[in-house]
């Protein structure tokens, strides 16, 4: 009982939690997979304002819609905003600092998110000209991963600012 | 009080595993489908407000990725409710019955239950401290209570089975059931226990789907639909959760959110119970004193299919367009959550 | 290209999984304190009288809260109010082989609490059947200190 | 509204990074108990309860307002979840308003809270999905992108972002519910913290918080026989925009214009910063303050920084318009309270009771709270007089 009694009062407990899925992601999101697991990259035009997304989807964001044309888009683009990463976080596997972007892919108006590399990060900047690069085809699954990172492609910047008024200019009024 | 109607109600087909689409790509058509019905667009609902659960979907926020497909722009008035989207209805009614302004109001509820083991996440209800680790499933659960209503001689194991018989006979006249049939209790019987004792009749599918309800007040609901079912009371309560706390054989909850509503005592056609399990059919019946020759689940009640976090809408979607078919004059809804019909709502619908 | 739902969706496996720790307050964390060091129930006793265990912080009648000045001691045998047999257990359950989920009032107690009985068989069971608690030999503090409670004799 | 709805108590904990000494019911209890207390009510008052929390992931408990109704008094009664992400504290106390306002009740309580010391909060926010490439790490992250827009488009100094910071601290140590009071912050102690998500600084995030933050809200019938001073609910708003529209403004976004405009036109405001005595605005990164100025109509849409820079929203500097008296987000961020505390504590300016953080002689408060990717907006006006 002495043990007992040196022993710190309970004022906390470990409570683990842990629920297993079998997760499906949707229909867009699994066409876009598919096409990047043969190194294409795929989005979907919206019927009613033009605007084509990247992934697809099924239905538009803004109108909801039906959106049936898929669009295949080249694997360079502009970098709209980033931002850079000097912190490690809990499942965190990339080297600090590293970049990321949203890039709109030329034919896009949806921007999508990756790293920056081959450029120091303090040289990113919005309206840079950036093109993917590719892991080994062999290795190629379905995941964005199997585009490593984008790099700058050494052409002049783009008007930025231009760029997403006009995409902005196509929203369902 | 404004009068506050449910104009239009949809659904997926109940599937035991939707292969195809995520949540948000289920949900669309159906929200496309019910606006089509009764002449709208997206534009015209003035207030959405969904129901959802994130730890079935499996990621946080889970019901953002809904309003990404139902056209929210320009931005809309929205809100969500954590848990069964029957209180997402409650949330629209309120809005309307505060708020002029708001006349058309659209509320969904949505699950994939087929990702995982929906009888084991929901355990993640219960008392974190005292009962989640000792992680009781929900059949576990709801066979105590089961017990208790055979022990104090209030019913009996042939009972349970034939409420399953009931809803799974009703069910046949459901396009969208995932079950239906109409089994011979004795055979039921002779079935082995899950949990005794409970089998597997007693219990609800795993079942993928969405729903979706329109709501309009006064003469907007008039010119939008023939025969709106308007919405005369709706209460919910909350008993509390532990279970060694409560008589078992009751649902106070359920009790003073029927008398909230008027459903007592008041003469009807037909009722819909989100009772997850058979003894909690009973126990509604009981609660809610439903008069003889009522038709209970027409639309085989969530035995024929229980797209959780949707399932109890979906009870006041079946009421409401037998209303506006002209089925039915005047019917209840019931939705729970929690365990044992801890938490319950109760509307009372009728045609004019 | 036509975008479509023809195809069945990708599938991936996915754990939502976190190893959560949460403070007791001080009545639950009395609670669990005497079970792992004493193999000892604690009931609180509320204004109109009643022991209820496990405890709770606030007075279910009066509204109000209670502290750990209201705990008496209850048990540590008792009776089954309720209970089920699962024939299969589930993840994460006290016992491996089937067992009965049981509501047990504790001696002294005026409500129950949920947890396994190794009863060994269905048989055995029965509402108002007398159980003991069986502790763990490792105590950590939690509701898991308690492996079962068993039928008593 | 239907029925003149008003704010009679309120309450909250001290915010803090763990509260190890009670559970979620102590905690939220002690922020309830407060609240009552100012009311001068008891828990067998109260006819209903709202309660608003952010995802469940969090705590580990799905729906744990359940296992909690009895010891929230609220069992018979009815009891309400609402989860609109970080906007959640601001719609729990608006749907509040609505149960008295269609007048189905006279007396509701309305709780926000989060524990987040319980769990990992970047893995509780946006645990890693199948398909899902790791890239964000963290809130900060997610936002620094937006910051880095809003200064590439408005010209503003990198020294705004450390000022607010400096702004909202130095309030909150004013507020003895405040998590962070840091005595000796200044504008160097902001700057030489670790740029984490350039250009967002360690010292310009909000902190992780254990807390609770109440409210009793009345009928006009409770308000005017209470004994406690109301603050007068003036008008409601919430808006929300989808999170992946191309081309999508997240620097000023649509719904949080939007949301402005209506609440305003409900009340007449034409100039907000002239109109409003002070704001206790969502800004749970330095940079939301001049973004949301120019959201909410404070300042013309590039001007945001100018605002703060002037020192108009500083109590210390005497600003015409102070925002986050209370330290804001800033200085505490229990997530499911945040929202609630942004609007309690404008209620509690327009009633006098705001202590030394009080702005003198405020009539009339906005409160703001913000969601998901800056796309959930929840607000209201209230004020020491009737509408």
């Amino acid at each position: 009982m002495n043990m007992a009694e040196a022993k710190k009062p309970v004022t906390t407990i470990k409570t683990p939690v842990a629920i297993h899925y079998d997760y499906s992601i949707g229909a867009g999101a699994s066409t876009f997979m598919r096409a990047i697991r043969e190194g294409r990259i795929l989005g979907a035009r919206c019927p009613d304002t033009g605007k084509v997304y990247v992934p697809p989807r099924l239905t538009s964001v803004e109108t909801a819609s039906p959106m049936s044309e898929l669009v295949e888009l080249p694997d360079r683009g502009v970098v709209y905003t980033y931002c850079i990463v000097n912190i490690k976080f809990y499942d965190q596997v990339l080297e600090i600092p590293y970049a990321y972007a949203y890039i709109v892919l030329d034919g896009a108006d949806s921007a999508i998110m990756h790293l920056i590399q081959e450029c120091p990060v303090d040289k990113i900047r919005p309206g840079m000209r950036v093109k993917a690069v590719w892991k080994d085809p062999a290795e190629w699954t379905e995941s964005m991963e199997n585009i490593r990172y984008f790099k700058p492609t050494g052409e002049a910047d783009l008007p930025i600012e231009t760029i997403m008024n006009e995409i902005r200019k196509k929203s369902y009024a | 009080m404004r009068e506050v109607a449910i104009i239009a109600f949809g659904q997926t087909p109940n599937r035991r595993r939707e292969l195809h689409r995520n949540e948000a790509e289920m949900l669309a058509p159906v929200v496309a489908e019910v606006l089509k019905g009764v002449g709208l667009s997206r534009r015209d609902v003035d207030f959405t407000c969904s129901g959802s659960s994130d730890f079935l979907a499996g990621f946080s926020f889970s019901w953002v990725t809904a309003i990404d497909a139902l056209g929210a722009w320009p931005p809309i008035e929205e809100s969500h409710v954590e848990g069964e989207a029957a209180w997402a209805l409650y949330e629209a009614w309120v809005k309307m019955l505060c708020h002029e302004e708001i006349e058309v109001a659209l509320v969904y509820g949505f699950g994939r239950q087929s990702m995982t083991s929906p009888r084991d996440v929901v355990t993640l209800m219960n008392d974190p401290y005292l009962e989640t680790p000792l992680w009781p499933d929900a059949i576990s659960q709801a066979a105590l209570q089961a017990r208790a209503l055979l022990d104090a001689g209030l019913c009996t194991e042939r009972d349970f089975a034939d409420i399953a018989v009931r809803n799974l006979r009703h069910a046949e006249s459901n396009p969208l059931a995932q079950l239906s049939g109409r089994p011979d209790p004795d055979a039921l019987l002779e079935t082995p226990t899950i949990a005794s004792p409970l089998r597997k009749h007693d219990c609800p599918p795993i079942t993928d789907g969405a729903c979706a309800v329109l709501l309009a007040a006064g003469d907007r609901a008039r010119a939008l639909c023939k025969r709106p079912a308007w919405i005369r009371g709706l209460a919910h309560r909350i008993d509390v959760q532990a279970l060694g706390r409560r008589d078992l054989t009751r649902s106070r909850s359920a009790r003073l959110a029927a008398e909230a509503a008027g459903a007592i005592g008041t003469w009807i056609d037909i009722v819909e119970f989100h009772a997850p399990f058979t003894p909690q059919d009973w126990i509604l019946q009981r609660e809610l004193e439903i008069p003889e020759g009522t038709v209970i689940n027409p639309s085989g009640g969530i035995h024929q299919g229980n797209p959780m976090m949707g399932a109890g809408l979906v009870r006041f979607g079946e009421v409401a367009a037998r209303i506006i078919r002209g089925e039915a004059d005047r019917g209840v809804a019931h939705a729970t959550q929690g365990p044992c019909l801890q938490q319950n709502m109760v509307g009372v619908l009728e045609g004019e | 290209m036509e975008l479509n739902d023809h195809k069945e969706a990708l599938r991936g496996k996915h754990v939502l999984q976190y190893p959560y720790r949460r403070a007791t307050g001080p009545i639950l964390g009395r609670f669990f304190t005497d079970i792992r060091d004493f193999g000892r129930f604690l009931g609180v006793k509320t204004a109109t009288g009643k022991v209820l265990c496990p405890p709770v912080e606030v007075d279910p009648d009066t509204l109000e809260d209670l502290s750990v000045n209201n705990l008496v001691e209850v048990g540590p045998a008792g009776c089954v109010t309720s209970w089920t047999w699962l024939r299969e257990p589930r993840p994460g359950n006290p016992l491996e082989r089937p067992f009965a989920w049981a509501l047990i009032k504790l001696d002294g107690a005026d409500s129950a609490l949920l947890h396994a009985v190794d009863a060994g068989s269905e048989s055995v069971m029965r509402t108002g059947m007398r159980v003991v608690p069986r502790f763990c030999d490792e105590r950590s503090g939690g509701i898991r200190d308690i492996t079962c409670f068993v039928p008593q004799n | 509204m239907a029925n003149r709805c008003a704010v009679i108590g309120i309450g909250q904990t001290k915010h803090t990074d763990k509260r190890l000494d009670v559970n979620h019911i102590g905690m939220v209890r002690e922020a309830c108990n407060r609240a009552l207390e100012d009311a001068r009510l008891s828990w067998k008052d109260i006819d209903a309860l709202v309660i608003g929390k952010a995802p469940d992931t969090i705590e580990g408990v799905i729906c744990p307002e359940l296992y909690m109704a009895e010891g929230l008094g609220m069992a018979g009664k009815p009891l309400f979840r609402v989860h609109t992400a970080g906007s959640v504290g601001g719609t729990t106390a608006i749907v509040g308003a609505e149960l008295i306002g269609a007048g189905l009740h006279d007396k509701v309580l309305v709780l926000g809270w989060q524990k987040q010391s319980e769990s990992d909060i970047t893995w509780a926010l946006s645990p890693r999905l199948p398909f899902a490439p790791p890239l964000m790490a963290g809130a900060g992250g997610f936002f620094a992108p937006h910051f880095r827009e809003y200064i590439r488009r408005s010209g503003a100094p990198d020294h705004i972002g450390i000022k607010v910071a400096v702004k909202d601290r130095r309030h909150a140590l004013r507020n003895p519910y405040a998590h962070l009071h840091q005595h000796t912050v200044c504008f160097e102690e902001i700057r030489n913290t670790p740029m984490l998500w350039d250009p967002l600084r360690y010292g310009e995030t909000c902190p992780s918080s254990d807390g609770a933050c109440a409210m009793v809200l009345s009928s006009e019938k409770f308000a005017d026989h209470g004994s406690a001073r109301p603050a007068w609910i003036h008008a409601t708003e919430m808006r929300s925009e989808p999170t992946i529209m191309p081309g999508r403004d997240e620097v000023n976004p649509r719904a949080g214009r939007d949301c402005a405009a209506a609440l305003y036109k409900k009340v007449g405001i034409t100039n907000p910063r002239k109109e409003f005595d002070c704001a206790e605005i969502y800004v749970a990164f330095s940079w939301f303050e001049p973004m949301l100025a120019e959201t909410l109509g404070f300042a013309e849409p590039g001007e945001g920084w100018k605002l703060s820079d002037s020192g108009a929203t500083s109590l210390d500097e005497g600003g015409d318009i102070p925002w986050n008296c209370s330290g804001g987000v800033l200085s505490s961020n229990p997530i499911g309270a945040s929202g609630t505390l942004r609007f309690a504590e404008a209620a509690l300016q327009v009633r006098g009771q705001a202590g030394e953080r009080q702005v003198d002689g405020a009539r009339l408060a906005l409160a703001h709270a913000l969601g998901g990717a800056s796309q959930f907006f929840a607000m209201w006006i209230v004020g020491s007089e009737k509408p």
